[in-house]
């Protein structure tokens, strides 16, 4: 498949390449450019991989549906050799330095390279008077380096690179404006938070390669097949949790959500880059390309799939009460995050990623919008002062209008196609889990167009100061908003009849042949497993008219919301004050976020203070105290004992021995008498005495 | 016979300035026995048959070293070092050994002058000059450079420690 | 003209006179620069022996060895009359004897 | 007229016929070298020069040779009588003695070492001996320094002066001069065309070591008052003369050798017979020239105020015509044996007389130069510049030989193009201000 006309196929190497080598000169001597080609580096190398991306999509798409595989092997780089697996056959643990595009990974390098240049580009307008613009960049081209690493990785280490990378991007994006406390704090609440959840997927690669013997997904897929685990494996489900685990720290999923509210304390563009459309979904793309083991492991994928529903849930409850703009959107993130793994976790991976990638631009055009309204109101992000901007600015209020219905999911725009579809595989899975959903939607419309009310409509609560010089946005920011709306309106239609669900086909096409064993009865033909495993694979597909009904429905509670919000925040302005009154306790909980953030301080935070502090008492008694006092005084008294020793017999004996010396020396020094001369005249001496031993020596020879 | 010519009358001036270097009081005489011993050295050496030798003694000895020993002698005022004692406290003793460590050495000739080859049967290359160029260059590569290294060392050190502070 | 070449031990003879020359000169004389000097004496009756085994065995390697030795000649010289100079203008004297700083 | 010659002497009767003629007739010559620059320099200054002693002053070397002999030879209080005798001799002697292997003509050599070409130029830089230890022995402040000048600048400009030589020797490929000049012949190229930057930069150290204007420096009267021949009168004095005028024949005839194509006519074809190329025609010039002289001579004749003059005119003018005879013969058989030799020795005259005249010419022309910047250009330009011209010339012949690249002309045009550019680059260097003084300045 090394055609010469697959020239992107043999170089998606480039693709990560190009951030990285901007990111190292920013990062080394960005310091030094000006801003101008601070921006043209880096935009540029984005735009470049973006295209180098298209490039290897549409060449994979190309190729026939079978084979829709590239592989690019740079070189082995963890030749650890071979180990004794659990089962006590020997393994060759290789992780190498390669890369795999298929269709998952096309997708996502499509999604995070073009989202990504579109925020680059809107980044050179925001970012334009901060200071640190070189080393924003760098972050940022770092973070598209690992994001694309992480997608395009072949095994689950480099994966784990990539992972490892993004948090660590994030981290100090979070932390943009380090002078900041609560940004700083944020930063590390992120990270730490984030710690624990590597923790899980390290377990899990670590649980994988003792188990499969390797971490390449093909041969983990192979291996799968290999060795017929039975459906529902204790061992696979132990590897498929702990990824999860690890997916609900990268994705803020229950119980690892806080840090993504706190994470808007960075610059908008990453919010809208990193914590809304692509780092967060890594989780979600992580489990897709697990996909194999869960599919073995329904119980973890139950799981999955209920911390999905009730995150969703969770987070919309909150978003509902938020008053700053961006906190809305990142619980609105964390909801929709939760409607991906609700996917995933009702077997609907497809959907997932498809949600996934709509999602990636209404969330991104809503970061993006709202960035726009903050620069606008010049760093207000309280919706409490805003209101009445949608004369003031108009392109923003129109993209983000656009948005809203998007994610509000009213027909035709994305939103609409992929959370109806994720809906309705729910529906078919299980009642519930399509009630909370269907809830969830509703309260998404109504926070969504809540958000929308509170800052473009009504009359002004705007500061004055602030009042007057409210302007629209430079073209640079307000371009990515034009093509990201036209994508949220568009970008639903390519699922229109799983044409998409078809395309990723093969990814998840790889395990039918892992889960056809344990479906068909052992004995059973080739060919007749195979049709069940059509029979096992084709979601019954539900009858139209419960389609409709379905969709009906979605829109529905999705128009309720949105009539509920403009009912109660343009019609009866007073109303939710009394509301907020009259459930008092309910609403206290919910606006304090059901005191999560406490419940973590005193449940973990605290008791690791308590330890330290005990530990450090148990240091200061007993160590110090008896320890190293006791030892103190006992060695004072033995001291006191050998000094002594010391002074008489030790010293004694070297005063002899260096009187000895000194008389020798006495004698000796007049030998030494530092004169060039002499020292030649002794060098002579040896000379002479050499000779004479050498005549002595040729006498015997010649006797 | 004039080969033999050549080399006593050589040898015998040789000899005779070494012995007046040696002994002169003044550094500027001795300096200029040196370079009288060094030419009938190098007379020696185109007795040998090796022109290429004779001059870079010349050249290297003669017109080198020597000028940088007589450019020091004058940079150091010398009138002071005339008047003092030349020899020093050693000297006797010093002769005396340096008289025996040469009859050693003589003795040590006198020993092995019978495994001596017979004087000179080969004739020398003609083209003295390319031969050694050839052994220089090809065999003795190596060392060569590591003596050019040895220059630039000296050379840079002699500089450093002939500065004036500054 | 080589009918009646010179005996090879008649060098031997000259370089071993040189040579006592020259360690005379070293060990007796008080003035350093008159010391190197000598020393360089020494160093050509090392190179007459050099030359006259090249040429009774019509070998140049002698020669090569000669023209190191002269290399050397010339960084030792380098070296000690820089040494000498700083010597001389720190302690104005030329005297070994009264280059004493490592004397007890 | 060999056959008269036993066999026994007959290496020997060239060389000491030359040797004698050198040793007899060169006080002649540089005296009438100092009477051309006399003249030279009154005739760029429009002055008339010597015209009293002889007719235009001819016969003024012989009597301020006389004058010389006849002064007093006076020894300064407190110096270093041995030396002091000693000094100009060492001078002269490594002088003349430099001159025993000069190829005049292919056959007037008085010794053709295979390492001729060291031999001279070890020689020549012995002649330093004699200014230093005079300088010192006279035991006087102006000489001291002017002998350590002269001995720091020769020093430091032998070097340059050794490596510009090397870029010639590497296209030469022999150190005997000789040979050197037969490998022109053979290239058919005179070396300063292909090497024009050693060229230059042996021209400039040749000047330095000679101690000739403008680098003086050693005799300079309005610093010191004669450098190192301060306290030097008559005689030695005149040796020391002798001694610099010497050097001069001296360097230009190897620059002659190494450069100039030694005695090779201009455009040296096969002399078999007469009327060849039309180049053969040179071979008439030598005899034209003297005729010209001749008649020139004649001319002024009857311009003398005294008969005896008249007389030594008409003398003049009849060896020119002798000479111009002797050239003629030469061509023609049964005499063209001695043609190589003649012309030889002509031509080499002509060029070395070249040389010389551009050396007074150089000298009437600059403004002398200071100390330091003297150092400066040798160790800063000159020797950097000699340096980089080896390298290049040797990469450009390794390349000419190895890939037999066969266009000698465009790989000379390369390298010189190069050199040009190093030395300009060089200049601006130079041109800075320097931090510290040289190691070598001796003041």
């Amino acid at each position: 498949m090394n055609g010469p006309l697959l020239f992107f196929l043999d170089h998606i190497w480039l693709i990560p390449l190009f951030p990285a080598a901007t990111a190292g000169i920013m990062l080394l001597f960005g310091r030094r450019l000006q801003n101008s080609a601070v921006s043209a580096l880096c935009v540029g190398s984005v735009f470049v991989s973006f295209l180098f991306s298209l490039g290897a999509f549409f060449q994979l798409v190309a190729m026939p549906v079978g084979e829709r595989l590239a592989t690019k092997i740079l070189f082995e780089w963890i030749p650890a050799g071979p180990y004794h697996m659990l089962d006590g056959k020997l393994a060759n643990f290789v992780a190498d330095w390669g890369l795999q595009l298929d269709p998952l990974s096309a997708v996502m390098i499509l999604v995070v390279t073009g989202v990504g240049f579109l925020i680059h580009v809107y980044s050179i307008g925001y970012m334009a008077h901060e200071g640190g613009y070189y080393r924003f960049f760098g972050y940022l081209n770092l973070f598209m380096f690992s994001m694309l690493m992480l997608v395009l990785a072949n095994n689950l280490v480099l994966l784990f690179v990539g992972w490892e990378g993004v948090g660590t991007c994030s981290y100090l994006l979070i932390g943009f404006w380090f002078k900041k406390k609560s940004a700083s704090d944020a930063g590390k609440k992120a990270f730490i938070v984030n710690r624990v959840g590597d923790a899980g997927f390290l377990l899990g690669i670590f649980l994988t390669s003792a188990l499969l013997g390797t971490v390449r997904f093909v041969d983990i897929c192979a291996a799968l097949v290999a060795c017929h685990f039975s459906l529902g494996d204790p061992r696979i489900t132990a590897i498929a949790l702990l990824f999860f685990v690890g997916a609900t720290g990268k994705s803020a999923q229950i119980p690892l959500y806080v840090w993504l509210p706190d994470a808007m304390e960075g610059p908008t563009p990453v919010s809208a880059l990193i914590h809304a459309a692509t780092m967060v979904t890594a989780g979600v793309y992580m489990v897709t390309r697990a996909n194999a083991l869960y599919q073995l492991a329904p119980s973890a994928m139950a799981v999955v799939a209920v911390i999905g529903a009730l995150t969703a849930l969770f987070a919309a409850s909150m978003g509902v009460v938020q008053n700053d703009i961006k906190k809305v959107l990142a619980y609105s993130t964390i909801s929709q995050l939760g409607y991906m793994f609700l996917a995933l976790g009702v077997g609907a991976f497809a959907s997932g990623i498809f949600h996934l990638m709509t999602h990636a631009f209404f969330k991104g055009l809503l970061f993006l919008a709202a960035g726009s309204v903050i620069h606008a109101l010049s760093g207000e992000q309280d919706m409490q002062k805003m209101g009445a901007l949608s004369a003031k600015i108009p392109t923003t209020f129109r993209t983000m209008a656009v948005a809203t219905l998007a994610i509000a999911g009213i027909p035709p725009l994305a939103g609409f196609f992929s959370k109806d579809e994720i809906l309705g595989r729910a529906f078919q899975h299980s009642h519930a889990l399509w009630f909370i959903g269907w809830i969830t939607a509703g309260m998404t419309a109504f926070y969504m167009f809540r958000l929308l009310f509170l800052t473009f409509y009504g009359q002004s609560r705007v500061h004055h100061e602030v009042e007057h010089h409210i302007h629209e946005s430079p073209n640079s920011m307000l371009i990515p908003l034009v093509i990201l709306a036209v994508l949220s309106v568009v970008g639903g239609w390519i699922g229109i009849g799983g044409r998409f669900e078809h395309f990723l086909e093969p990814t998840m096409r790889i395990q039918r042949h892992v889960v056809a064993p344990h479906l068909g009865p052992p004995g059973a033909p080739e060919t007749k497993r195979e049709e069940i495993v059509e029979h096992a694979e084709e979601t019954t597909p539900a009858a139209p008219s419960e389609e409709l009904i379905l969709m009906g429905l979605s829109v529905g509670i999705a128009l309720a919301g949105i009539g509920l919000a403009w009912h109660l925040y343009l019609k009866r302005t007073d109303l939710p004050g009394q509301i907020a009154q009259k459930f008092h306790g309910f609403y206290e909980l919910v606006f304090h976020k059901y005191y999560v953030d406490e419940l973590y301080d005193a449940l973990f935070v605290n008791r690791a203070k308590d330890l330290g502090l005990a530990l450090g008492s148990f240091d200061r008694v007993v160590v110090d105290g008896a320890g190293v006092n006791g030892a103190g005084w006992l060695t004072r008294f033995v001291s006191r004992l050998s000094m002594w020793w010391d002074t008489w017999i030790v010293d004694g004996s070297i005063r002899l021995g260096s009187f000895m010396v000194y008389a020798l020396g006495f004698v000796s020094k007049f030998l030494e008498t530092g004169y060039v001369q002499n020292y030649m005249l002794l060098i002579v001496l040896g000379l002479i005495g050499f000779l004479a031993y050498y005549f002595h020596l040729a006498h015997h020879l010649l006797h | 016979m004039i080969d033999k010519f050549l080399f006593l009358f050589f040898a015998v001036l040789m000899i005779g300035s070494a012995i007046m270097m040696v002994t002169r009081r003044n550094i500027v005489h001795s300096a200029v026995y040196l370079i009288t011993t060094l030419l009938a050295t190098a007379g020696i050496f185109l007795q040998l048959k090796a022109e290429f030798l004779f001059v870079v003694q010349i050249i290297l000895y003669v017109g080198g070293i020597m000028v940088l020993f007589i450019f020091v002698i004058m940079l150091v005022n010398l009138d002071v070092a005339i008047r003092m004692v030349q020899f020093s406290r050693q000297g006797f003793v010093a002769g005396i050994l340096a008289l025996v460590l040469a009859v050693q050495i003589f003795l040590a000739l006198w020993i092995g002058r019978a495994g001596l080859p017979a004087p000179a049967i080969h004739a020398m290359p003609p083209k003295n000059t390319e031969a050694v160029a050839e052994a220089l260059f090809q065999h003795y590569m190596l060392p060569f450079e590591i003596a050019s290294i040895l220059l630039l060392v000296a050379m840079i050190g002699a500089v450093v420690m002939a500065k004036r502070r500054v | 003209m080589n009918a009646a070449p010179v005996p090879a031990d008649w060098y031997l003879l000259l370089s071993l006179v040189l040579f006592a020359i020259g360690v005379v000169g070293v060990l007796v004389r008080r003035n350093v620069i008159i010391m190197l000097m000598s020393i360089e004496l020494i160093l050509n009756a090392v190179n007459i022996n050099l030359m006259a085994f090249s040429r009774l065995w019509a070998d140049v390697n002698g020669q090569v060895f000669a023209i190191f030795i002269i290399t050397d000649a010339a960084a030792e010289a380098a070296v000690g009359l820089g040494i000498i100079l700083a010597f001389f203008r720190n302690r104005e004297t030329l005297l070994s004897d009264e280059m004493d700083l490592l004397k007890w | 007229m060999s056959h008269l010659i036993p066999p026994a002497i007959a290496p020997f009767v060239v060389p000491v016929i030359c040797g004698i003629v050198l040793v007899a007739v060169f006080p002649l010559l540089a005296g009438y070298i100092v009477l051309l620059e006399r003249k030279l320099m009154a005739d760029m200054q429009a002055r008339l020069g010597p015209m009293r002693v002889g007719p235009h002053g001819l016969l003024q070397p012989i009597a301020d040779a006389f004058k010389l002999l006849i002064k007093e030879d006076i020894i300064p209080q407190g110096a270093d009588k041995f030396m002091f005798y000693v000094a100009p001799l060492i001078s002269v002697t490594m002088a003349l003695v430099a001159f025993s292997a000069m190829p005049f003509g292919p056959v007037f050599q008085i010794a053709d070492l295979n390492v001729g070409l060291l031999f001279i130029v070890a020689v020549g830089s012995l002649g330093i001996y004699g200014i230093v230890l005079g300088g010192w022995s006279s035991n006087s402040h102006y000489s001291l320094i002017g002998a350590l000048r002269s001995a720091a600048q020769l020093v430091s400009y032998e070097t340059a002066a050794g490596l510009a030589l090397v870029s010639a020797l590497l296209l030469a490929g022999s150190l005997s001069m000789k040979d050197i000049v037969q490998a022109q012949a053979d290239q058919g190229v005179w070396f300063i065309f292909v090497v024009p930057i050693g060229f230059f930069i042996y021209f400039v150290s040749s000047i330095a070591e000679t101690n000739r204007a403008p680098f003086d420096l050693p005799e300079a009267e309005s610093e010191l008052v004669a450098g190192y021949m301060t306290e030097y009168s008559g005689f030695r004095w005149a040796l020391y003369f002798l001694a610099e005028y010497a050097n001069m024949v001296i360097v230009a005839g190897i620059a002659t050798t190494l450069f100039l194509g030694g005695w090779l006519r201009p455009f040296p074809g096969n002399h078999q017979h007469l009327i060849g190329t039309p180049f053969e025609l040179l071979d008439a010039l030598p005899s034209l020239l003297f005729l010209g002289v001749a008649l020139y001579c004649l001319s002024l004749v009857p311009r003398q105020p005294v008969q005896v003059q008249k007389l030594f005119m008409a003398g003049v003018a009849g060896a020119c015509v002798l000479l111009a005879a002797v050239m003629a013969l030469t061509l023609f058989p049964p005499f063209d044996a001695a043609r190589e030799g003649v012309h030889g020795a002509f031509w080499f005259m002509a060029k070395v007389g070249g040389y010389v005249y551009t050396f007074l010419w150089v000298r009437f022309t600059f403004p002398r130069y200071r100390f330091d910047q003297l150092m400066r250009l040798g160790w800063r330009f000159l020797i950097p510049l000699a340096l980089v011209n080896v390298l290049v010339v040797s990469a450009s012949i390794v390349v000419q030989q190895n890939w037999e690249w066969k266009h000698p002309v465009v790989s000379t045009v390369v390298t010189t193009a190069i050199m040009l550019a190093v030395a300009f680059w060089l200049a601006e260097e130079g041109a800075k201000p320097e931090p510290a003084p040289q190691p070598a300045d001796g003041e």
